[in-house]
């Protein structure tokens, strides 16, 4: 068989012989040996459907035996199929071993002229589909498109809560500052007992304890509660020293102090 | 024939105009796909030998009278562009929903609950100044809106809260408004102030509002 | 129409979808305003309430048969496009395309045809590996994306053709591609497990290629 095969590469066409080089030269341009194999099939001139598979697995084993005549490098899957078209040639040529397992030469032959014809279809299809009018070349898309404007509308939410929260977070805020006495509004005990000090020689009746109260703090109910405090612990100072006499009529009265006889 | 005259002939179909409804179809198409508007000389640039650009554009511009898109001069060239009565389907209304700053919120509680309240007791409420954009953001929600002018020195402008507000937040009225001891029940407030410490309502709040608000703070 | 007619569809009108004719210039403005095909649902989302796109789009597409312009489906959406025998009139607007490589061409095709399609049965077909750089270059031009993962042990991606792509080729969906019945008829989109003992860049993965392959087309 091998003499055979010999014999019919020999007899192959000065042509046919120069493609042959030429894909041995081109060998780096093929897409793996499947588009090797359906670029040798052309040489047939047939359809892929009735492609001689056997005639093809030659084609090719003759191909990769220049190449490595011409000591051309060929990828390993080019190698791995030659040893597998190698395998599918002697299935094909002698008679089936009923004792061998797995498919028959005939069923592997059928399969790879499937694979090239599926592979043809896909570059014949491919070709029509890169025909086709295409979008930006032959048929064009608005060039003046008028943008959607998004009319982004942002809208705030607050729950109650967290308005609430808001408040008391401000309201709250001041009873974490330090501790510091608002002076403005508050008379000290200090403060009075030295104006009442000063004031006591004077007080040689009874006289009305609120009437001690310094000028500007009568009329703010608050400077008037502290300094009436302020006052009224001077004057319990001043009692205990033995300055002066305290004294109320009854509950709720007013309190009265005078200067203690000497 | 000679061939000059077969060759001269030849160049004449070839130029020939083709018919004013091919010619139509050629302005519709180079207006519709230019990034710009296009001018009659550019129509007739690019349109076939012989072309009357003018002539097409009167037909196309009739043709789409009361469309959804019309053909329009701008400046001395031609574009198509949205009927105007259609520009609102140009727009798509995305809402984003954000929580408000806290500053607005904060803002807004004390307007709230000081109503009518001017923007220097608001600050000095919260102990910082209030950013005009703020004041605006909630004027602008229409949660809040001028109140009548304080009848004291400088008139200042008072704030106060809209029906708007009350109905956002599910309130008939602002005194609805939980107090500081609701707050604190409601584990809202965390700590418990010392006993007298506890600031009032500004005094010179004379108005209808601060009664009442007092009342919401003493414990 | 009767006055009693005529008061009913007054008071109808503010509920009432706006009449055809209107609907169709609605769909003709947004169609025209937008560089991409739109789909029906989006197109309604911006009509009014009730509009019916389907049906307005079905007289637009009518109103321009033969003119400049054509309404094209494309995928589940519409767009405008210049009538392609004008295309030699828009030179100026031509993008240069990258010129795709052999590769990536047969890659597209493949996904194109046998969509879904896993990588592993793309390289089966063509007998080699696929880089990724192809179908980076493919995904990055948003003419392919991942599809649904196939259901089978290890349950890889796939890959399907998007609405760029039908939009770049002018297909109305991925059944009008050229050729498509010839191939089926012949039997080459079917997926036939190779007899064991075949070469193949990945034979390993050969076992999942066998269902779903023409899924798409089915239906």
């Amino acid at each position: 068989m091998a003499e055979q095969t010999e014999f019919q590469s020999d007899e192959q066409s000065v042509s046919e012989r120069m493609a042959a080089e030429a894909l041995i030269i081109d060998v780096d341009g093929y897409e793996g040996p499947l588009d090797l194999l359906l670029t040798l099939s052309r040489t047939q001139k047939v359809d892929l459907r009735t492609i001689s598979v056997l005639e093809l697995a030659e084609q090719y084993l003759a191909f990769v035996e220049r190449a490595r005549r011409l000591r051309l490098e060929l990828a390993a899957d080019y190698l791995v199929m030659a040893a597998w078209l190698a395998f599918l040639k002697s299935r094909l040529l002698l008679p089936p071993d009923p004792s061998e397992e797995g498919p028959s030469g005939e069923e592997l032959a059928a399969h790879l002229a499937f694979q090239l014809e599926r592979l043809q279809g896909m570059r014949d299809s491919a070709a029509q589909l890169m025909a086709r009018d295409q979008l930006g070349r032959d048929f064009f898309g608005r060039g003046l498109p008028e943008d959607v404007t998004r009319v982004r509308r942002v809208t705030y939410t607050a729950t109650l809560l967290d308005l609430m929260q808001g408040y008391a977070r401000i309201r709250t805020k001041d009873e974490f500052r330090p501790f510091t006495m608002d002076r403005d509004a508050v008379m000290t005990m200090e403060q009075a007992l030295d104006r009442m000090r000063g004031l006591i020689g004077y007080a040689g009746d009874w006289t009305d304890l609120t009437s001690y109260l310094p000028e500007g703090w009568e009329t703010d109910p608050a400077k008037r509660r502290s300094a009436v405090a302020a006052n009224f612990a001077a004057s319990l100072e001043l009692a205990k020293a033995g300055a002066i006499e305290i004294r109320q009529g009854e509950m709720f009265a007013p309190i009265q102090i005078r200067r203690t006889a000497e | 024939m000679s061939d000059a005259e077969q060759v001269h002939g030849q160049e004449e179909s070839l130029f020939e105009a083709p018919p004013m409804g091919e010619q139509e179809r050629m302005v519709e198409a180079i207006l519709f796909a230019s990034a710009e508007p296009v001018t009659v000389t550019e129509l007739e640039a690019r349109m076939p030998h012989g072309a009357d650009a003018r002539e097409a554009l009167v037909y196309l511009r009739k043709r789409y009278e009361g469309r959804g898109v019309q053909v329009v001069k701008v400046g001395d060239a031609w574009a198509i562009r949205t009927a105007p009565d259609l520009g609102y389907l140009m727009q798509k209304e995305t809402v984003e929903t954000r929580k408000l700053s806290r500053a607005a919120i904060e803002t807004l509680a004390i307007i709230a609950y000081h109503q009518p309240v001017t923007r220097a007791e608001i600050e000095e409420i919260r102990g910082v100044s209030v950013s005009r954009g703020t004041v605006d953001q909630l004027i602008e929600m229409e949660w809040i809106r001028f109140g009548r002018r304080r009848m004291t020195p400088g008139r200042p402008v008072t704030f106060v809260v809209t029906q708007t507000f009350l109905d956002h937040f599910g309130l008939e009225s602002a005194r609805d408004l939980p107090g500081l001891k609701e707050l604190r029940s409601a584990g809202l407030l965390e700590s418990r102030p010392p006993p007298g410490l506890m600031p009032g309502p500004d005094s010179e709040d004379e108005d209808e509002a601060s009664e009442g608000q007092s009342e919401l703070f003493e414990d």
